[in-house]
Formats: structure tokens, sequence, C-alpha cells
């Protein structure tokens, strides 16, 4: 036998998908790109606010029956500054870095939102920080979470 | 013969699209849909089965979307386990985890939504990637080759398989949960548009989108229920070769090997003279004449002579997917445990309009894996 | 304004990502050899003796790892096949409609799925002898589809 | 109807960064031969397989039905599994409840995955809500530094405590051959390796792996006949609450809370520290090794730097973890929790040469993943 060479078969796997966000997403979504609002749900058992707006509250097993509109401030109340490279499993390109992901936990909600945050100083980020959801100007919003452009910091400080 | 049996099912509508749920949402409809079928609270659940596939829903951990759904986040958790296959399957799971002396109780739920993802592709994903994904082969070229060699082996006939579209179909005239519904001709299927010769558009199952639930206890819980039970008497699984070429198409092995375990614990010899209802896996019409074969319905070849002859009718000896089956709603995975949830609701006399003449206290459930049926899964339910 | 409230909300979206599939030092034989000599082997597993295509590093059946190559000849039997029609241009190697079929090679147990070309579908029968064609030389790159397809055993037949 | 079972086999690849010399089948056979030999078997032997990995980081469907040349379940009952990084634990209790519904005897789980054959924090990224979380989210590490964070700022914890985890892990590595990294580190070296996510670094966490697991579990009667000292299962417990990873308190582990005292109250036991021989910890990172044995019981919430520095934890302490050397040397993540389950019955069977812990009667093996899921298996000597 010949001396063997090891071979690989390179190839970009591409499956499109359509989500439905369903009944309750969908509620929220529509409130983002139609009126910049941020929608929630609360369970008529435990009194928690969930957002996205759920189907069920996992510990009760019960519908949330109650639709809640949030403000769109709140805490920072964990992040990562995202510094390493990663491909993007919705381009098969590497995504853009630095970037903060955080978990922002809306003022009345009792479950956090994940989402950008526009600071990736390490430096001048913490726990506790004020945030303000910042959207896409009007007629450019789709009816996706990324009509919220990103959280910025906001200048007053977290109690 | 078992210990476990069914004790609440429920399903949803079987759609072209579900646009106004995600998984969460129906899985959450039938699980809820369920525990009332049984007349329990969540609170008797003490063990939790999900069922996704990770293709189809496009993403990894699928389970993920429904743990809150499916009820195992309910107050500190409970145990739950997920398995990526057939529902069959997961009811073959679920159930071991009670005979295991572990749970009394097992909920197993199924979600898939055909209308999300490209089901060719999909399909196309199962199959080896160094010698056959390359050629761009999926499940309906497979299962054409399948068909063919079938054919050529017994002399079956496309006409054979037109039968089994026509009657499947004008069967879930009577199902308000199937999707394609029709008063079929032969010539209709024979005159359809030919997707990959010998099978046309009418050989083919829809894409569907749906979700099923289905509630198993042990002996002690079940029989202190209101609801009537319906006993789990056999079930087996096996799977076969995976390239098509180490197969014999014509034939299906490990059907025949399932079988013929899952009637050994049901006590059945000879299972057209014993099953009084049987919902099978019929992907593809062909499927049906030869999962009836290796099934022991018939001789080898003589699936497509028992259709025709109108034994497997609505009101014949051995009516097969009287809900009109898999070629009339096929949602991928909850397609298995939508066969057994028709056979539970034959047996409990619940089918409706689409109820057979009976008493049904025998019924055969079936559910299959991966290209041209490589792993079955047969279920045996009884009163 | 009821139909807005109905309105129901998609993402349409994808996974796309890259992959980097190790063939393995069998099966690297496999289509080295088809890439530089056009020529096929299977491999044959010492208990059962089955010889199996495409080639196995252990036998299936028995898990045996000392399975031997064997050469096969670019010719066999023709299984089964279907004619594709639908379109599905992600996936399909060329528009339809094409044929798929099962070749068993002379000398093999299994059989190969590849595509068949160079006859009209009408004019195939199971039990036909079919030989290989392969890509030129200087195209192939040690894939499956350096095989490019079979044909009836001796040429075009229309 | 049920049985007790026991492990009676373990087999497992020689973990690497890549393999290129064998395709995925090819890999899941080397594990599944492996067991065989180890319990001195043969396929034939075999009544049923589970198998199970995660279908994005390979890109193959229905890997069940794809691997049964390797796996060796032509025309054996076959059922596929996944439930993310803790596919490998799942597997296990899979087998487990096979044998012990007494449907089969012997039963062959298969864990496995290759990921080099994909980018992993791409593939998953992919196991997050597709609408609301996938175009932020960025892999395990954010919730990982989130979660280390919040626990350092609340005890006090440094992140030179979390590196003794790593330093112990690494130098128990050295003595498995199998392990993917076998070079014991400094805590200086884990100090000054990249920053990924603070407080996270490189040497903090795990590698990725090519490799494979294959675990035979056996009836009672069986395991007895084939095995001279089979590693009996006594409890399982799992849980996966969760479905979006914002709805997880990073300030506890509360999945892993719950799982133990399910299975401690299970099989009695009062003091873990104590009662339990050694640990096989699915620890995905370093601070796990230190936040996650507090929520095991061994000691109050924050102590935990003290059992690292009194060397508690290590292989000469009162409760070894990781003889393998754990998930920081290895992680093949659809293997990883089977990894945990074999290495543990190999202690209880005393047939863990280079690494065993002497007398072992309790092994508890532990699975993570999803949104900070917790699996658990506690094996032993006896049948109980």
């Amino acid at each position: 036998m010949e001396k063997s060479e090891l071979l690989h078969l390179q190839v970009v796997v591409e499956l499109p998908y359509r989500w439905a966000a369903g009944r309750n997403g969908s509620l929220m979504l529509k409130a983002l790109r139609d009126e910049k609002k941020i929608i929630g749900n609360r369970c008529p058992e435990c009194r928690k606010v969930y957002v996205p707006p759920r189907a069920v509250c996992g510990p009760c097993f019960i519908a949330p029956d109650e639709t809640v509109e949030l403000p769109v401030t709140g805490t920072l109340a964990g992040y990562s500054v995202v510094n390493y490279p990663f491909i993007d499993p919705e381009t098969g390109e590497k995504r853009p870095v630095p970037y903060t992901y955080g978990y922002i936990q809306l003022d009345g909600c009792d479950s956090y939102l994940s989402h950008f945050v526009n600071e990736t100083d390490p430096a001048r980020l913490s726990p506790g920080l004020r945030v303000e959801a910042v959207f896409k100007p009007d007629g450019e919003r789709v009816g996706q979470m990324q009509d919220i452009l990103h959280f910025k910091v906001s200048e007053e400080k977290g109690g | 013969m078992t210990d476990i049996a069914i004790v609440g099912a429920a399903q949803t509508g079987y759609r072209r699209r579900i646009d106004d749920a995600n998984f969460s949402e129906m899985v959450y409809e039938v699980t809820s849909g369920a525990l009332a079928d049984a007349r329990l609270d969540i609170d008797a659940i003490d063990n939790f089965i999900t069922v996704s596939n990770d293709f189809w829903d496009g993403r990894t951990i699928s389970s993920m979307a429904v743990q809150d759904a499916c009820g195992s986040s309910y107050q500190g958790g409970r145990n739950v386990s997920t398995v990526e296959g057939d529902g069959t399957f997961g009811l073959l799971y679920g159930m071991m985890r009670i005979l295991s002396g572990a749970y009394k109780t097992t909920l197993v739920v199924v979600h898939c939504k055909g209308s999300e993802g490209n089901m060719r592709q999909i399909t196309n994903g199962m199959f080896d990637y160094i010698y056959t994904r390359p050629l761009g082969i999926e499940a309906t070229a497979a299962a054409a080759l399948q068909a063919r060699r079938y054919m050529d082996r017994y002399g079956l006939t496309e006409e054979d398989f037109a039968h089994v579209s026509v009657k499947n179909r004008g069967n879930a005239r009577l199902n308000p949960h199937a999707q394609l519904a029709a008063d079929m001709t032969i010539e209709d299927v024979m005159t359809s548009k030919v997707m990959a010769a010998p099978l046309k558009m009418h050989d083919l199952s829809p894409i569907s989108d749906g979700a099923a639930a289905v509630i198993l206890a042990d002996r002690n819980t079940a029989s202190k229920l209101g609801r009537k039970p319906v006993w789990i008497k056999g079930i087996a699984n096996c799977s076969e070769a995976h390239y098509l070429g180490d197969r014999d198409l014509a034939e299906a092995p490990a059907l025949r090997d399932a079988a013929h375990r899952a009637y050994g614990m049901a006590g059945i010899e000879n299972p057209f003279e014993e099953i009084d209802v049987v919902e099978l896996y019929d992907a593809y019409s062909y499927m049906e004449p030869l999962w009836l074969e290796e099934l022991g319905f018939c001789p080898r070849g003589k699936g497509g002579e028992l259709t025709r002859l109108g034994a497997t009718a609505f009101d014949g000896p051995v009516p097969v997917n009287p809900s009109g089956g898999v070629l009339s709603a096929h949602a991928v995975l909850v397609a298995g445990l939508a066969r057994v949830i028709e056979a539970t609701l034959q047996i409990r006399g619940e089918a409706g309009e689409r109820q057979v003449e009976g008493p049904v206290e025998l019924a055969l459930a079936h559910g299959i894996n991966g290209p041209c049926g490589q792993s079955h899964c047969v279920v045996i339910l009884g009163e | 304004m009821s139909v807005h409230l109905e309105e129901n909300i998609f993402y349409d979206g994808r996974i796309r990502m890259p992959y980097k599939w190790a063939v393995g030092k069998t099966g690297s034989f496999f289509l080295t050899q088809l890439r530089d000599h056009a020529r096929i082997w299977g491999s044959r597993c010492p208990d059962c003796e089955m010889v199996f295509m495409p080639p196995r590093k252990n036998c299936p059946r028995c898990l045996v790892t000392d399975t031997t190559w064997v050469e096969l000849p670019p010719r066999g039997v023709l299984e089964t096949f279907t004619v594709v029609h639908f379109n599905e241009p992600s996936l399909q190697p060329m528009k339809p409609p094409y044929i798929y079929g099962i070749v068993k090679l002379d000398g093999a147990d299994t059989g190969l799925t590849h595509l068949v070309n160079e006859i009209e579908p009408d004019s195939l029968w199971p039990g036909m002898r079919m030989e290989a064609v392969f890509k030129k030389a200087n195209q192939r790159r040690g894939e499956i589809t350096d095989l490019l397809y079979f044909r009836p055993e001796g040429g075009a037949r229309q | 109807m049920s049985q007790r079972v026991g492990i009676i086999g373990f087999g497992q690849t020689y973990h690497r960064s890549r393999r290129d010399d064998v395709n995925g089948v090819e890999l899941i056979n080397e594990a599944v031969r492996a067991a065989l030999e180890d319990a001195e078997l043969t396929i034939d032997d075999i009544d049923a397989v589970v198998i199970g990995n995660m279908d994005h980081f390979e890109a193959v469907n229905y890997v069940d039905t794809w691997s049964v040349d390797g796996s060796g379940a032509w025309m054996k009952p076959l059922i596929k599994l996944t439930t993310g990084g803790t596919t490998g634990s799942t597997l296990g209790i899979a087998g487990y409840h096979h044998a012990a519904s007494e449907l089969f005897d012997v039963v062959l789980v298969i864990g496995w995955e290759k990921n080099s054959e994909s980018d992993t924090t791409g593939a998953i990224i992919t196991c997050s809500d597709p609408i609301f979380d996938r175009f932020s989210f960025s892999g395990a590490l954010p919730g990982l530094a989130v979660e280390a964070s919040t626990y350092m700022k609340r005890y006090g914890i440094t992140e030179e405590d979390a590196a003794l985890v790593a330093v112990r892990d690494r130098e128990h590595g050295a003595n498995n051959p199998y392990a993917q990294l076998r070079k014991p580190v400094t805590v200086e070296e884990v100090m000054q390796s990249p920053m990924l996510s603070w407080p996270v670094k490189l040497l903090d966490i795990c590698p990725r792996s090519d490799g494979a697991a294959a675990v035979i579990f056996a009836g009672e009667q069986k395991a007895k006949k084939l095995s001279p000292r089979p590693a009996w299962v006594l409890s399982t417990s799992v849980r996966h609450s969760h479905s979006y990873f914002s709805d997880i308190n990073y300030e506890e582990i509360h999945t892993m809370q719950e799982a133990v005292k399910e299975l401690y109250k299970n099989v009695g036991i009062k003091e873990p520290l104590k009662e339990l021989d050694v640990v096989e910890l699915y620890q995905p990172y370093s601070f796990a090794g230190l936040k996650w044995i507090e929520a095991m019981g061994l000691c109050k919430p924050g102590e935990s730097p003290r059992l690292l520095r009194d060397k508690v934890t290590h292989m000469d302490g009162e409760l070894p973890f990781n003889p393998s050397g754990g998930v920081i040397c290895t992680n093949c993540i659809g293997a990883t929790g089977l990894l945990r389950i074999g290495e543990a019955a190999l202690q209880v069977m005393g047939r863990a040469p280079g690494r065993q812990v002497p007398d072992v009667n309790l092994a508890l093996s532990t699975g993570f993943g999803g949104a900070y899921w917790t699996d658990l298996m506690l094996l032993g000597s006896r049948p109980w």
C-alpha cells in the first residue's frame, strides 16, 4: 500500500429555518417593532414577571395570564466582555469582537433579558450598573430582538 | 405483557404550519391536555421524557426549549430525559424508567415543526457524509430506491401503492387531527406529479407541524385512576445497517425482529387473527404493505394484495391506519406517538367517527427512525 | 385591526457552519486510490468473509478490525434505481430529472449508492450490467464524486 | 419487574485534540471494542445499544442509525438520547434503566464527539433560543464568567483559589493515559494564561477533544456472573430545569442542590464528605470545583478553598475528585458525562491503574450542561 494521506471533507452546512415566535413571543416582538415597548407576562401563582413572555411558568406549571408592559430601563445583572474568536452560526463567519453580552434585569421584571451592552471596557462595567434600551429608528424595526440595538450604560448610578 | 399503562393522551391538530405557537406553546398544550385527559395533576408526575430533534428544530439541545412546558421544571424540578428519534422510542424509554422501579408515572411529550426547516436538507443530513451525502440523496429519493426494489422483487405495482394512499387519505376524512383528507381515486394518485419514480406526489406524506403527549403509569397507579388504562402488552425496537447498499431494501429484517419480540411479550401468535387495529408509520405509501409483510400479517410480497382485497380497509378484518396514517399527517417524531395515541383511542372506544367496529382489544402501533425505516419500534397495546 | 392583533412573527434565520470531517485512514486510502488511479477498493472481513463497499475499517457485523483490501472491478449489477423529478438545487448534483441507483460491483457483497447516467430511464432494469465512469484525472479531488456515475456496461444506451 | 444493575465494562479512546486518522463511526468503534474487551464480551452478548452526542458539532442527523457500523447495533435495539453537555450522563442513566427494566440484560452505552470537526463555540451558540438569545449569545463562557464573578464577590474567593482546582486536575490527569492534557501546570501558569472572560482564563477551562466512551451495564445475575466486582448503580438523579439561560440564578447551582438532595435521600447519605469515596465531577471550569462542591454539601458556602488548600480533594485526600484528570484534561462533549461514569466505575471495580483510589465503596459521577442542568449517578461496590 502507498504511504497514507489523510483526507478531510470541508463543507459549509447551511440549514435555513423560519422559526415561529409563537403567540407570546409575537406579542413582544410586535410591541418592540410598533411601539418601542418591552412586553413581559406575569405568573398568576408566584407573581414572577417573565421577559420574553412565556407560554408557561416552569416552576408553577401554569400559564402566565397577565401581560405586563416593562420599562426600557434596568440594571446589569451580569455580563461578559466577549473577546475570543468564534464562528457565528448565523453567518458561518467570525462574529465581530469585542462586544459585551449582558444579562439585564428590567425594572419590575424577575427574569433577565440577554442583549448587547454598548461598553466593552471592563473597567467601566460592573454588576448593578443602570442600563437603558436603545431602539433602532422608526422604519428600521422589523419585529426582532435586534430591534433593540443594545442597552446603553446610563449616567445614573446603580442602587 | 408489561405492567405499564397509558392513562392519558393528547395531540395537537396536525397542520402544514402551526404559525401561532412555538415549540413551548405546542408542548404546553399537549402536556396539559394529557394531564386533563388522565384527570391527573402535575404533582402526580414524577418523571418526564421529551422527544425532539436538533436538526428539525434548528437548535442544539432542542429539549431546552420545552423543559418548562413539559412539566419537568415544576417546583424544584423533576427527573427528566430526552430521546432524539421517533416518539415511540420516547415511549419505550419512558416505560423503562417505570419498569426499573425508579418512577411511578412518566409523561412523554414530542414535538416537531416540519414547516420551519428544509425537509430535504435535514434528511440529507442523516446519510453518511463521505460516500452518500455528497450525492444529494435525501429521504424521498432513498424511499424511491426502496419502493422500486420492493416492486421488482415481489411484482407489486404502483397501483398497489396507490390503493394505500386512497385508503388512508379517505380514512383521514373522519379524523379532525389529520392534515390531508381526501376522497381520491387510484387515478388521482397515478396521475399525480412524479417526485422520484416510482413515487408520486400522492405516495408521499405531507410536511406537518404538531405535538403529542402520553402519560404512562405503573399498575398500581393506573388501576387507581378513573380512566380505563390501555396496557402496553409488548414493545420492541431494532435497527439494521446504515448504508442502503448493505440492506436488501425489499425486506425489513429489523421490523421482523422487533415484531417477533413484541409479539412474544404480548403472547401474540397470529397477528392477523389477534390484532384488531394497526397504526403504521406509512411515510410513503409503499411502506404500509412492506411493513405489514414484515409484521407477519401476510406472506412476503402479498402486502399489496392485502390492501387491494380490502383486508386493511376501515371496515376490513384488520383496519390499518384508520386515523389516515402518516400519509395524512407527518409531523416527524410525533408521528409514531400519534400512532400510539390513535391505537389508545381505538381501544378506549373514543375514536369518535373513526372508531372501527369493535371490540378493539388489541392494537399495534409502530414508529421508525433513519432512512427507509432503518430502525423500528413496535408497540402492542391492549385492554 | 384584528388581523394585526393575530399577526404571527417569524424569524428567518439559518444555521450556517463550516465543518471539516475527517475521512479517516481507511476512507482516505479508498478516496486517494479513486483520485489517483480511478481504482475501487472494498474491504473483506476475515471472519464472515463479506466484502463491503464502501470499505470499512471494521466489519460492521463481526466488529473485527483486521479487514483486508480487495480491489473491485468498476463493473457490477444494478439493484434498484429511481428517477428524481423534484427540484432541490441546494442539494442536487444536477438538474432533474436524473437517476440514482444502487450498484453491486462484481465481487462485492454490498451495493454502492450512486448516480446513473447515459441511459433513458425507460431502458433501465434491475439486474442490468453497469460500469463506472470516472472524472478526468486532473479533475478528481479525492471525493466519492470522482466516480461520476454508472452507465450501462459497454457505453451509453438511449 | 426491575432488577439491580451493575457496570461490568468500560472502554475509551485515547483522547486527542483531533483524530484525523478515524472518522466518527470509526472513533465510536474504538471505544466499543475497548469496552467489549474490558468486559470480555463479544458484540453478540449485547442486547441493546444506547448512543448520543450533540448533533451540530458534527452536523450528523440521526447519529444512532448513521453509526451502526461502528456501534455494533446492527440488528439490535438502538436508541439515541441527547441533552447537551449532560448527554453522556443522560446516556449512562438510560443504560441503567434499559437493564433495570429487565427488558434487556446487557446494554452497551456509547457517548462520543469529534469536536475538532466544527467551531465548538459556534455550535454551542446554536443551543440558545434562535429568536431571543442567539444573536448575542457567545457560548458557554459568559455564563460561567458571570457565575464565577458573582461567587468571588459574595464569598471573597480569589482567582488563585480557583487555579488550585485546575492544578489539582492537571496533576491527576498526568496519571491517566487516556487524558488529552497530561502535563501538570502551576498556579502561576494558570494565573498567567490568557484571560478569556474575566475571571476565567484559558487554563481554568476544559479543552475540546475528539473521543468516545463506552460503558457496559448488566442486570444483577449477569453482572455477578460476568464481573468479579461490578460497579453497582445505587441511584440517579436529574434536574434539567429552565428553558432560558436568562432564567438561571447564577448565585446558586439550584439543579445540583436539588439533585444531590434527592440522591442522598435515596441512599441515606448524611455526610457526603465522609461517606463518599471518590467523585468524578463534570467540572467544565475550575471555579465549579469550588462552588459546586459546596452545593454538593461537602462544606459550607465559601469554605471550599480550604478543602483545596488542605488537599482534601486530591488523590491522597479524604475525598479525591477527578482521579482521571476530569473535564479540564479531556472534553469530547457527548462522551464527557459518560467518561465520568466509566471512571467512577473503574474506581469501584478497583481497575484504575495509575489513578486508583484505595478501597472505593461509593463513587459519585456528575453531568453538567444545557441551562445549568445537573445529572448524578452514584455507584457502589455492593448492590445495596
